[in-house]
């Protein structure tokens, strides 16, 4: 419990001076790719994801898949070999990745009208460029920007926030690399940010329950933060297409 | 092999399922927020155990070994933890296979007893950055009638707290390791007991089950677990499936679970303790307790024994003795004694021809082409040994071709 | 080959558009989630979706209001079919009596058998020869163009051919777009001036390849020319027009006989060095 | 699909330790199992169907091979299978003072060798014979008789064992 | 005709064969194929050998090492048999990593190894906990055609007796060894077990030493491993059920069948070192 204490300094600003409840700086871009039916880059403080959608199509390899009532949603994550410190031999297919895969794949399918693609499928690619903290955030934030690209009906926005508790008493969010293997505890949400529906929920290490509500309340209000900034690209993007193709409509 | 399909559940079940649920009953009669009953037996083995949360079993087992720590982490043991999914289980499960249900069972649990740090890997280290004691739970399902992961975090915990590793001394360089019947074995240090509850959420929240079965896991929009220790602290928390949950049902359910951890952990302690008490009275021990007792094997305890085993309700069967076999060896075998000839075969080789072959010798007569074969393989295999010692195999082979195109040629002639 | 080469972030890149900001007023932008409208008397369109009495847009894109019907039309989606629209699609499998084409709609499209010119003759009926057949008119890989004739219930369109423009396509270059970039017209084939002939399928596909002299017509479009060879300045200016179509979907500008001419012309100021 | 039969039935035997991953000693295991499976079972009755058959080891306190065996075929009996006869298999344990003895001996070091024999039902003939150390064959036609015997008792329990109810 | 009532009906093929007691390939129903051993083929292993039964021709490398032996038993070395199957071999061999059947016959080879005493281990032990001889014996299939374990047993057991290992001198204070390549004593061979193999066809008849082809249409193959006058291994995987007589009458074969082998790698042994 001591190094927590390191946490967040006296006058409450963390290692890399931001204050408890301050999100890194998020930059994304949408539409990079033409191949893809549509992507997005974020960054959001070091970290670095791109992710891209296919889809929805007809459902390739395995055709028993496809379900007769809604599209099915395929996902993989993978981490560059030079995203992290040390090389990393492996970047899909260990248990880590194939849990962050599976744990995508839930957060999405609860945002994505699965339901209006009968036997379709639709692909989400996310490569983690530089993992400095809050990956899995980062990567569902471009998964829901690569969708909303793709044109894919969602429900919202899903927009995901790590949260932490310093001192053992100060809720703090979007954790870094450096303050996670402090050893702080993390709590990773996946949540509708309009509605304050919570989709996924991941935490690790530990902390007593009566802090829950409260760190918890702060990881959802850094979603909704999270929504307005790409609330913003998006209008941006819109606007910027739209205004270059003149508004042209079908009617 | 075409493998069969997983569960699928049909409309009218899950229709039903639900329908029940919106009249507040749950198709095996228990409450909304009831758990099935937990019963704990241990092996004859330290840290064996099997545990049964209502129809589904698991069974664990912790097993230990020096090994070389990790060098990120000189001076702390080695926890593994690996949840296995038999076919005996499930028959949609296979033995190899390492599917998404496989990943995320095994990393959820390794985020309750792992980064929770409930096992002091420390006192587990024996040498700096040499020699460390490697802890593995193993853990196999039997019997799957819905969640898994309660049940395996409950027969994990168990097994560790129940084993024993053997006491090591140092002996100047030398480490000695004790067996158990030379110096008492030591318990593994657990700080704090985690245990895995989950809930299975429907219709986005509306209804909120404890402990799903088989069904209910099948049905349900999302599962909630909850790592919890008794001290109601949080040690990893999961909610995924296509949840869709407002923050205070979701605070609601944690309360509830730290009420659970506690009652669970407290029947785990009990029964470690009860199961050391005998172990120390000299009780018999295992899970066939009455076989081991009596020195005869007696039908009625063996009967016993097997019920207590016994899982799937008893089917009724046909009289399988009459379809075997009935017939009779009529050949005789005849006895003959060998008369064979071992021959020199040129430098470093013999070969055994047996005498009667000369007779049949169709295929295998010893002309004077086929000795010539026999003799020289070896010296080819020696030449091309001594020029090139990667490509004998290549070279056996081609002999052994040159041989067979001999035989062809017999047979043709 | 000493060339600097200068790599950036996406967040760093310059979108190219041309568009000159604040021209006019921007039609209202929907985002997914966000509350179009809490009054019930409107009906629910495409990308739209109603929660809790509310009406709220699915996707990110402006919105389009018919009457009582509301929709928000993204501005960049998979190719949603339409009946009567031209497309240009990909032979991706020969089932038995139809084919399967790839037109980058979400599912395959299907082109039945009963839905194409045959040689020798429009009204035959369509015989088991002709079944068997199937791989010698149309085999994986090969590139047509349609019309849409249905729409079914699970999104999938099905094709005809019944009409002497359509049928497999032989010399040419195909360039992919995003759909949305192609405009809606009166007819999508065209002769362009320069000498080549363009066909614009609404899906995104668009196809440019030489002008063809309607000879071949009595086979029902299922013979590829690939003897014929096309003069290098024809090829030129194929591809030239190719990068002109490239260079205006970069920008995000739309697709017709006229902008795709208009960049041909701009372009000629340009030469490219001969390899 | 690799693996379908035409004529009979595929049986897929999985041996499971209690602790680690499965390793070579019980892939042996599996292949006398599978193989003693392959003759008691009927397979022929049902071409292009697989039969699994797993097997998870509760408790090691010797002659695990054997009751192993036993095991399966109590539950190929149990699932109703048809089978041409039951299988029951014996260990015998010869000791260095020359005994015999159907029983785990206390000391480990006192064991020359280690038969296990398998018997079928009816005629009681060996399916299995597998031997650990070495011994004459007097010794080995001794364990055998006494095996058989033995045999005679496991059987008789499950015949019991299944009419019951 | 012949040939595709073969490949059509194999079993009745065989059937008629056996009914008048000869094999398709030309022997008897207890005869033996010929045993053929050459020693020393490999010059870059400690010891090798190239054993031929019939058609089924495997080769045995020994490899030796020096290791730590294990805390459990630390006076003794290892003797590591390991078996492989590859796809050159036959059809029925896919690449990969090793076959189930690789492995149990791996196995079978470390049970007989272990069973048969044919090596003390102790005596590959050169200091105890520290220092000791590890003995890879890779065994490679490079014909296969059945009664794969006689093969396999004998090129084990030829390849062990042409082992010649370097003499080591150990210093246990300083930690350092000398290996000393130009004194070299081979190893001391306690027995030699031979291991013959059976298929019963039809439920009655025995098939001595079978073809793949046999093996695969009998209902069962077992292997009897002989060890001087005594058994070292009785193995019979399951299939058939075999009467005692014939069982016995077995034993008795591959008695008289494990003396004459020895005696042929005595042979070949003679052969190398004169």
């Amino acid at each position: 419990m001591s190094r927590n204490r390191e946490l967040i300094s006296n006058i409450g600003l963390r290692l890399d001076g931001r204050r408890a409840l301050e999100l890194r700086r998020i930059r994304c871009k949408l539409g990079l790719f033409s191949e893809p039916d549509g992507s997005a880059y974020i960054e959001q403080g070091l970290t670095k994801v791109l992710a891209a959608v296919y889809g929805p199509h007809q459902v390739r390899g395995n055709r028993s898949k496809a379900q007769h009532d809604c599209a099915i949603v395929n996902c993989q994550f993978s981490m560059a070999v030079f995203s992290t410190g040390e090389r990393k031999r492996r970047p899909r297919g260990d248990r880590k990745s194939t849990e962050m895969s599976i744990h995508l794949h839930q957060a999405l399918i609860a945002a994505i009208k699965v339901e209006l693609y009968p036997w379709s499928q639709i692909d989400v690619y996310v490569e983690v460029l530089h993992a400095d903290g809050g990956i899995y955030p980062a990567c569902v934030n471009a998964a829901t920007l690569a969708l909303i690209d793709a044109g894919i009906p969602l429900k919202e926005y899903l927009c995901a926030c790590t949260a932490s508790l310093a001192s053992n008493d100060i809720p703090m969010i979007d954790i870094s690399h450096q303050e996670e293997i402090m050893g702080g505890p993390t709590l990773t949400v996946a949540a509708l940010p309009m509605s304050g529906k919570v989709v996924l929920l991941e935490m690790s290490q530990r902390f007593h329950v009566d802090h829950l509500p409260k760190v918890l309340d702060k990881a959802l209000k850094g979603c909704i933060d999270i929504k307005n900034i790409l609330d913003e690209a998006v209008k941006n993007n819109v606007r910027e297409i739209g205004s270059s193709t003149g508004w042209a409509s079908s009617t | 092999m075409s493998k069969i399909r997983e569960y699928t559940i049909s409309n009218c079940e899950k229709n039903f399922l639900l329908k029940c649920l919106k009249d507040q009953t749950r198709l095996d009669g228990r409450a909304f927020d009831e758990f099935r009953n937990i019963e704990i037996e241990f092996g004859k083995d330290y840290g064996c155990c099997c545990v049964s949360l209502g129809q589904t079993r698991v069974l664990a087992q912790v097993t230990c070994e020096i090994q070389v720590p990790k060098s990120s982490r000189p001076s702390e043991g080695i926890l593994n933890i690996n949840i296995e999914l038999n076919p005996i289980a499930a028959p949609n499960f296979e033995p190899t296979s390492k599917n998404d249900l496989f990943t995320q069972l095994n990393r959820t649990l390794e985020k309750c007893l792992k980064d929770s740090k409930a096992v002091d890997l420390e006192s587990l280290c024996i040498k700096m950055s040499e020699k460390v004691w490697a802890l593995r739970v193993d853990v196999n399902v039997l019997n799957h009638e819905g969640n898994i992961l309660d049940c395996a975090s409950i027969a994990a915990l168990s097994a560790l707290h129940h084993f024993r590793r053997p006491d090591v001394t140092c002996d100047g360089e030398d480490f000695i390791i004790h067996k158990y019947s030379q110096r008492d074995p030591i318990p593994i240090v657990i700080h704090h007991y985690p245990v895995c509850i989950t809930y299975s959420i429907f219709e986005r929240g509306e209804f909120i089950l404890a402990d799903p079965t088989l069904l209910e896991e099948g049905v349900a929009d999302a599962f909630l677990t909850v790592g919890m220790n008794s001290y109601k602290e949080l040690c990893g928390l999961h909610l995924g499936g296509k949840a869709e949950l407002n923050p205070d049902i979701l605070i609601q359910i944690t309360q509830k679970a730290g009420n659970r951890a506690g009652i669970v952990v407290e029947q785990i302690k009990k029964a470690v303790k009860e199961e050391n008490e005998k172990r120390l009275e000299d009780k018999s021990i295992g899970f066939h307790n009455k076989l081991c007792s009596t020195k005869n094997i007696d039908f009625e305890d063996l009967e016993t024994c097997f019920d207590q085993w016994r899982i799937a309700p008893k089917r009724k069967h046909k009289d399988t003795e009459k379809n075997m076999i009935g017939e009779t060896v009529e050949e005789q075998i005849q006895t003959e004694n060998f008369s064979v000839k071992i021959e020199k075969k040129g430098s470093q080789s013999a070969v055994l021809v047996p005498e009667e072959f000369e007779e049949v010798g169709r295929v295998w007569g010893d002309s004077d082409e086929d000795e010539d074969a026999v003799v020289e393989i070896p010296k080819k295999i020696q030449t091309v040994s001594l020029l090139d010692s990667d490509s004998e195999e290549e070279s056996t082979i081609v002999l052994n071709a040159n041989s067979q195109t001999k035989k062809m040629e017999e047979i043709t002639i | 080959m000493s060339r600097k080469i200068y790599i950036r972030l996406a967040t760093d890149r310059v979108n190219t558009s041309v568009a000159i900001e604040g021209l006019r007023a921007y039609p209202s932008i929907y985002t997914p989630g966000q509350i179009i409208t809490n009054q019930n008397e409107f009906m629910r369109g495409h990308g739209t979706y109603e929660d809790n009495g509310l009406l709220k847009a699915s996707v990110a894109g402006v919105q389009e209001k018919v009457n009582n019907l509301i929709s928000v039309r993204p501005l960049k989606s998979r190719y949603n079919g339409e009946v009567g629209d031209v497309v240009v699609g990909r032979i991706t499998e020969v089932q038995q009596k139809r084919w399967k084409v790839n037109t980058n709609s979400r599912l395959d499209s299907i082109l039945p058998l009963s839905s194409v010119n045959l040689p020798g003759g429009e009204l035959r009926r369509r015989s088991v020869e002709d079944e068997h057949m199937m791989r010698n008119y149309l085999q994986e890989g090969d590139l047509i163009s349609a019309e849409v004739k249905n729409v079914y219930s699970d999104g999938s369109l099905s094709l005809h051919t019944r009409s002497l423009k359509y049928g497999k396509l032989g010399q040419g270059i195909m360039v992919k777009v995003f759909p949305s970039l192609i405009k809606r017209s009166k007819t999508h084939f065209h002769n362009l001036p320069i000498g080549i002939s363009l066909i614009l399928g609404t899906n995104g596909f668009i196809w440019i390849c030489p002008i063809i002299n309607n000879t071949e017509e009595s086979v029902g479009g299922f013979v590829q020319n690939l003897e014929e060879v096309v003069p290098e300045i024809t090829r030129a200016t194929m591809s030239r027009t190719r990068n002109c179509i490239l260079a205006l979907a970069q920008s995000k500008m739309m697709l017709f006989d006229t902008s795709i001419l208009f960049a041909y012309e701009e372009s000629k100021s340009i030469t490219y060095q001969n390899y | 699909m690799a693996k379908v039969l035409t004529d009979r039935a595929y049986i897929e035997m999985n041996y499971r330790p209690k602790a680690g991953l499965p390793c070579v000693q019980d892939r042996f295991y599996e292949a006398i199992l599978k193989n003693t499976c392959e003759t008691a079972l009927a397979a022929s009755l049902f071409p292009r169907a697989s039969v699994v058959i797993t097997l998870q080891e509760m408790h090691d306190n010797g002659q695990l091979i054997s009751c192993a065996i036993n095991a399966a075929c109590l539950a190929c009996l149990d699932s109703g299978i048809d089978m041409r006869f039951m299988f029951a298999a014996m260990t015998c344990f010869l000791t260095n003072n020359g005994d015999l003895h159907l029983r785990t001996p206390e000391v480990k070091e006192d064991i020359d060798a280690i038969f296990v024999f398998v018997f079928d039902s009816v005629k009681k003939n060996v399916i299995v014979s597998h031997t650990e150390g070495t011994f004459k064959t007097e010794n080995y036609k001794l364990a055998l008789e006494k095996c058989r015997e033995g045999s005679e008792t496991v059987f008789k329990f499950m015949r019991k064992e299944i009419t019951k109810e | 005709m012949a040939e595709s009532f073969r490949v059509l009906h194999p079993i009745k093929y065989y059937r008629d064969y056996i009914a008048s007691n000869v094999r398709p390939d030309g022997r008897g129903l207890h005869k033996f194929r010929p045993v053929l051993v050459n020693i020393g083929s490999i010059q870059t292993a400690d010891g090798s050998a190239l054993a031929k039964v019939g058609d089924t021709t495997v080769i045995c490398g020994i490899k030796a090492e020096l290791c730590t032996p294990k805390p459990e038993c630390a006076r003794e070395g290892f003797l590591i048999p390991n078996v492989e199957l590859p796809p050159l071999c036959s059809p029925k061999f896919r690449p990969g990593p090793p076959s189930d059947e690789a492995q149990v016959a791996s196995q079978l080879l470390a049970n007989i190894v272990k069973n048969s005493k044919c090596i003390n281990l102790q005596e590959l032990c050169l200091f105890p906990e520290k220092l000791a001889w590890c003995l890879f014996a890779d065994i490679i299939c490079i014909s296969y055609d059945g009664s794969l374990m006689d093969a396999c047993i004998i090129a084990l057991m030829a390849a062990l007796k042409s082992v010649q290992l370097p003499v080591v001198d150990y210093d246990p204070a300083a930690d350092s060894r000398l290996v000393n390549e130009e004194e070299k004593k081979s190893l001391n061979i306690k027995s030699v077990p031979i291991c013959s193999t059976f298929s019963i066809f039809d439920e009655k008849v025995v098939l001595y030493d079978p073809t793949d082809e046999e093996e695969s249409l009998c209902s069962s193959t077992f292997n009897i491993v002989v060890r001087e006058d005594q058994l070292s291994s009785v193995h019979k995987p399951g299939g058939a059920p075999i009467s005692d007589e014939k069982l016995f009458e077995c034993i008795k074969v591959s008695k008289e069948r494990a003396s004459t082998i020895c005696k042929l790698i005595e042979t070949a042994i003679h052969e190398n070192n004169t």
